[in-house]
């Protein structure tokens, strides 16, 4: 097969009669992030849709909160919160189909949570416990990804193997704006082009990674542009508003299950806390910066807007925070019991089956611990006991 | 029945031959890289498999080694079993997060749930008069690395066995081909092809009684004619052919060593950090009252891989291992 | 300094007051390839510029077909020809200040030659010699890089450190089709916009990476459509167009020089013999592909121009096809002598100072050497030496 | 003159004073990687160096390791003296291939031409209760990378002289901090820093008799408390701080194990392929008639690195280290 023939519409003849192999105008994003919610376009959107992301928004808030205060008490050992960024998390979950796969970065347990992972599973890695808690499988939702942007790749060639196996499945992917900067974020977004695999990308640009702030991340109008560069379309959206996220995903997912491949979605969002408990944050920004994104807050906006159409009354508000308390309660008293864990395991994962040197190795760590047992039986003994 | 005759064949057919039948076996087998479809590989170890099989199993990829890995992992996450082929050893590199952070955890921190059984193809070694970059042997990053399985044929049949079960695997593994070796002939029924293999089993490809050389792959051949030159000196040299870095045999290695008191390991990578520091100290730990000297190391020079005309002289030769066995302590046997 | 002080333009308003960060529509390459030759924009161009071009043209074409004779004499271990790109090799060595750098990949020996570095030590490497033959301060030109894109970080680093010294340099960087799909091709441009580092990225698109065509590498419009997604202009040329390439490139030189920061040019060209020597293009594509490609050389264009435009007659083409000669002949006298090796300099180099463990090795080396010389000598005696 | 006593200082802040002081000594010394601006690094190591220098002497880059390592390359060609941060171990993975393919090459590949001195500080090992990816041990990797230096402080001098001499250096530099002690205290006199010391030298902390233990960074600490333990046992143990792992000081290690007879290399990098076999081998190699038993090793375990709750588990401590000494063929003795 020579070049001439292959798919796309690159023409080896020369330049005088190039064309380019897709038109580039409607790759690029809106010049405003996407907005529904205060706008005109508010209106026609779905009144359970809304609801639906209002009661996922408020436990959102409270989980994140939650997950922050178990920091606190020494139950989980980091806890990158997404407050300020509910509205990304929640829709990033609920946009999608049972049969379909989100691949989370490591601040997204909260999209994780939304798409049905079991909370206290979805922390284990944070609390210190096992690596990954929940069976992928189970909700189709990859390990949370801690070396930044590498789970890209891995939804693309999971959407790829996908199509080509013809079932209906799409990856969502996120990653945040620092994580754009990385090489892994290149090579997905042109695999999953040219091989025009059913993946939506997904950033949450938050402004900053760690301290450092967008305009030392990129030069770029927007990461929504960098779309363009891909043969993909880029769409920007105010990821605060909540029913703009969940539309604009929508159509992406949209596009790429209809066999239309990949999209680059941004949106523009703030992270409202620390990088981590562990972070200071004032050592890199202000309150003020803070506070004016506090008056753009995904549950406030979506929460003035229900309230506006008439579709949330106290006793609802009510019963939604009710919920969140639930949820919490049950959250808090869970992880409040310590993992049992058995140090056997650490050699039960390494392959299918142990090699002989681990095999070894396990025995070491057995009769290190019967030794240590033994040693703590007769101290338990009583002052009669073996204790030196 | 028909009967058909073992005949000459290249390592590089057998490799060939393995993938054809791993793909024709099941489908879930996807072979993927840089120029392994339309082209059939820079080796034309793919020849052939894009026009039987389809471009959808045997895909040219855009040309970024962490994607091709990166993506591999993904498709192994939906039950595919890709064979990724990285084009030479240093080519590699870019795909080393990937490598180490993912292909070799996943496993383990999805306490099993999520295996992947993925084989990455790397030509590798020198000796073929290859410019920089093209010549490195990068064994020993593989082995410090907990989570991948570390193969290495030397002969015809065993680059077919070891390929085929690589492949069968569930768990990813890094197969090394020694790339110097890809028409080096052997006589191998194609029709009949050996069984598979399985992974960690070291074989001894020569016994003798006066010492044994522990190695793999690409040396094994110039170990194999050092112990032919060995006998003008009055020594009987035992080969051992390690065929698998990870898992280590240490019950064959040792086996052969307590037997004959003497060890040389010989590899062409790097001595410094290389694998025979693993595999001389291994060995002494479990044979120590049986040596009747130090295990030596031949192993390539430290040093970046030098320029082609000036290879012979980093390459591990008969002389240098010939040496090293005549610095086995002999007197002490007198 | 909180993100507001940032430079740059980056708001953290939210999305009801957001604005890009730079205009995308002046990044954006044009519809076209940018063409001179041929068109009205030909009278405009500098005759002597032209025709200096030419003679480097003619050298160059001449270079290539040398060196591919050397591979078959096997004088050189491998050869990537540059033949039907010689306008973009030779635009890029010319466009280029005494002080500026070329990073060239491995398929750019003639842009090293044509900035003035001896041909035999251009080919060094390619001869199995020592890696680099030149000295990369002489005529700052960075060793020829086999791993692909690995030089664009390069370009931009010194480019960055020398604008921080406030010396005026600029650094070019060639990169393949091919090499635009790897991560270093996206951490360099980022890093580069960011910095606004005085580099210019030279993307030659010649169709194919070894056998893989551009519509297997890419989906996007072109390759110079990426540029917007790092906010830096993006430029599309003819690259078969000697004064096109030139023109275009100088341009971004200049803005570079100015301050401006960076550009992404893709010359859209063709490779017209077989990847290396060793490469057989049968396998992948058809001659009739070729045979239309030679039909837009940039040999012959920039030939018919200039004669034209009476710019050119039979006694100049004679002289610089002499010239042409001259540097063939003198380059197949000199790669014909065995370059003499000291196998000691593969101890001298790895380190300031060797370590003890190099030490020892090359005194072992320098034994057996001894000892080989020694067998060699003895049997060089004759009948009754030593020989066994 | 006044003299100032000298004071508790951690290591953490002896680095700092150590990039200050180069800094300020030398113009070309330019400190970058992620969050080492505004922030101070996230140990905030580089805490104050943007204020006092400058952002272009200490520069927040984008989040792309390949790319801050790439470019520091460039920068290095044209004269400056990079020094890079890479925030945790594993996330140096992605710059491997620069490091490999040039940073450890560029001097040789160009004759000598194109030094780069560059210093790459990798906070690396576990024990402070990270989540995955945070506690690898990589030394294995850089070892087998010839061109490389590789060195790890234990003590909080050392971090200062160990950092100045890396700066200090026209080659490139692999600085391994040992997390764990980045606050751990020592007795140290910042106006009167320790000399620079010169990459490649080990040194005794602790002599001893009985046998030799061999390590490094975050061992040593153990290491030294297993010696004191071991006095109960009858044992009076020496401790050898490599430092450096390249080069190695083969000169000051094996003086010690001829002397002792015995020895044991501790590190926290898993055992297999990791580099305690490079250090067994090298040493049984050249004291093999001195050693009354075969050197042993105390390693972590071949995994990836666990999760915080299990990982005291995988960490070679005192019993593990006094277990090994236990091993080394007392009864010989009597
Ligand atoms: C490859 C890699 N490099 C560095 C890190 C360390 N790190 C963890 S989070 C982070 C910042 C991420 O910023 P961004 O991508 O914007 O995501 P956010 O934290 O804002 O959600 C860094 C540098 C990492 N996890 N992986
Ligand atoms: C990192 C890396 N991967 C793979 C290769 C092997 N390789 C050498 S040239 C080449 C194709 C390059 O294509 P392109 O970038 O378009 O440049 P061209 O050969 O067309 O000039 C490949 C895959 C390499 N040199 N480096
Ligand atoms: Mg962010
Ligand atoms: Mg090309």
């Amino acid at each position: 097969m020579t070049v001439m023939e292959q798919r796309g519409a690159y023409r080896p003849t020369p330049p005088p009669a190039w064309q380019p192999r897709t038109d580039p105008a409607p790759l690029l994003p809106d010049a405003e992030p996407y907005r529904v919610l205060g706008t005109g376009r508010a209106d026609a959107a779905d009144p359970e849709l809304l609801r639906r992301l209002y009661a996922e928004l408020v436990k959102g808030r409270r989980y994140n909160a939650q997950a922050t205060a178990l920091t606190k008490q020494g139950r989980l050992a980091v806890y990158p919160s997404s407050t300020g960024q509910e509205a990304c998390e929640v829709a990033a979950a609920l946009v999608l189909e049972e049969q379909d796969w989100l691949f989370p970065s490591y601040r997204d347990t909260l999209a994780v949570v939304a798409r049905g992972v079991d909370p206290v599973e979805t922390l284990t890695l944070l609390r210190g416990d096992w690596h990954t808690g929940y069976d992928p499988y189970e909700h189709r939702v990859a390990p949370l990804s801690t070396p930044l942007a590498t789970q890209l790749p891995h939804a693309v060639g999971l959407a790829h193997a996908a199509r080509l196996k013809g079932d209906d499945v799409v990856a969502l992917a996120m990653v945040g704006d620092g994580g754009t900067s990385e090489g892994d974020f290149h090579e997905a977004l042109n695999f999953a082009a040219v091989w025009r695999a059913p993946v939506v990308f997904f950033v949450q640009n938050n402004g900053f990674a760690i301290s450092v702030p967008l305009a030392k991340q990129t030069a770029a109008p927007s990461l929504a542009h960098k779309a363009v560069g891909y043969g993909m379309p880029g769409r920007l959206v105010d990821g605060n508003d909540a029913a703009a996220v969940h539309e604009v995903l929508a159509d992406a997912v949209r596009h790429a299950r209809a066999g239309g491949g990949p999209t680059l979605v941004e949106a523009i969002t703030y992270r409202v806390e620390a990088h981590t408990n562990a972070d200071d944050a004032t050592r890199y920004r202000g309150d003020a910066e803070v506070e004016i994104w506090k008056g753009h807050d995904p549950v406030a906006l979506l929460e003035q807007e229900l309230t506006r159409r008439g579709l949330l009354d106290d006793d609802r508000i009510a019963a939604v925070r009710q919920d969140a308390e639930t949820m919490a309660a049950d959250l808090r008293a869970r992880m409040n019991q310590d993992p049992a864990l058995d140090p056997m395991d650490l050699f039960a994962h390494v392959y299918a089956e142990p090699t002989s040197q681990l095999l070894e190795q396990r025995e070491q760590l057995r009769a290190e611990l019967a030794a240590e047992a033994e040693d703590e039986a007769g101290a338990g003994s009583g002052p009669g006991g073996t204790q030196r | 029945m028909t009967t058909v005759a073992a005949k000459p064949a290249t390592m590089a057919q057998a490799l060939t031959r393995a993938l054809r039948d791993a793909m024709a076996a099941d489908p879930s087998v996807h072979v993927m890289g840089e120029d392994v479809g339309t082209l059939g590989g820079v080796f034309r170890i793919t020849d052939g498999l894009a026009e039987e099989f389809g471009e959808d199993r045997c895909t040219d990829t855009p040309l970024a080694e962490a994607g091709i890995l990166g993506t591999a992992v993904g498709m192994a996450m939906y039950g595919l079993r890709p064979v990724v082929e990285m084009q030479f050893d240093a080519f590699a590199y870019p795909a080393f997060e990937q490598l180490v952070s993912h292909v070799a955890k996943m496993r383990n921190r999805t306490r099993g749930r999520m295996p992947l059984p993925l084989t990455i193809r790397i030509p590798y070694g020198g000796g073929i008069g290859g410019v920089e970059h093209h010549s490195d042997s990068s064994e020993a990053y593989y082995m410090a690395t907990p989570g991948l399985h570390v193969v290495t044929p030397a002969t015809v049949p065993d680059a077919y066995g070891l390929l085929r079960a690589a492949i069968a695997s569930d768990d990813p593994v890094v197969l090394l081909e020694p790339k110097r070796l890809y028409w080096s002939k052997d006589s191998w029924n194609p029709e009949r092809p050996s069984a598979v293999e399985p992974l960690g089993r070291a074989v001894v490809r020569r016994s003798g009684r006066s010492a044994t050389l522990i190695t793999y792959g690409l040396s094994v051949p110039v170990c194999m004619e050092a112990a032919e030159a060995a006998r003008a000196e009055g020594w009987d040299l035992e080969v051992v052919d390690l065929r698998s870095l990870v898992p280590f045999d240490d019950e064959t290695v040792c086996a052969s060593v307590r037997r004959t008191g003497r060890a040389v390991v010989v590899h062409e990578s790097g001595g410094f950090g290389g694998p025979g520091g693993e595999i001389a100290a291994r060995v002494t730990e479990r044979c120590f009252h049986h040596l009747e000297a130090p295990v030596l190391r031949v192993a390539g020079f430290d040093l970046p891989y030098p320029p082609p005309m000036l290879e012979r002289h980093h390459l591990p030769g008969v002389d240098r291992i010939l040496d090293a066995v005549g610095r086995l302590q002999w007197e002490a046997e007198s």
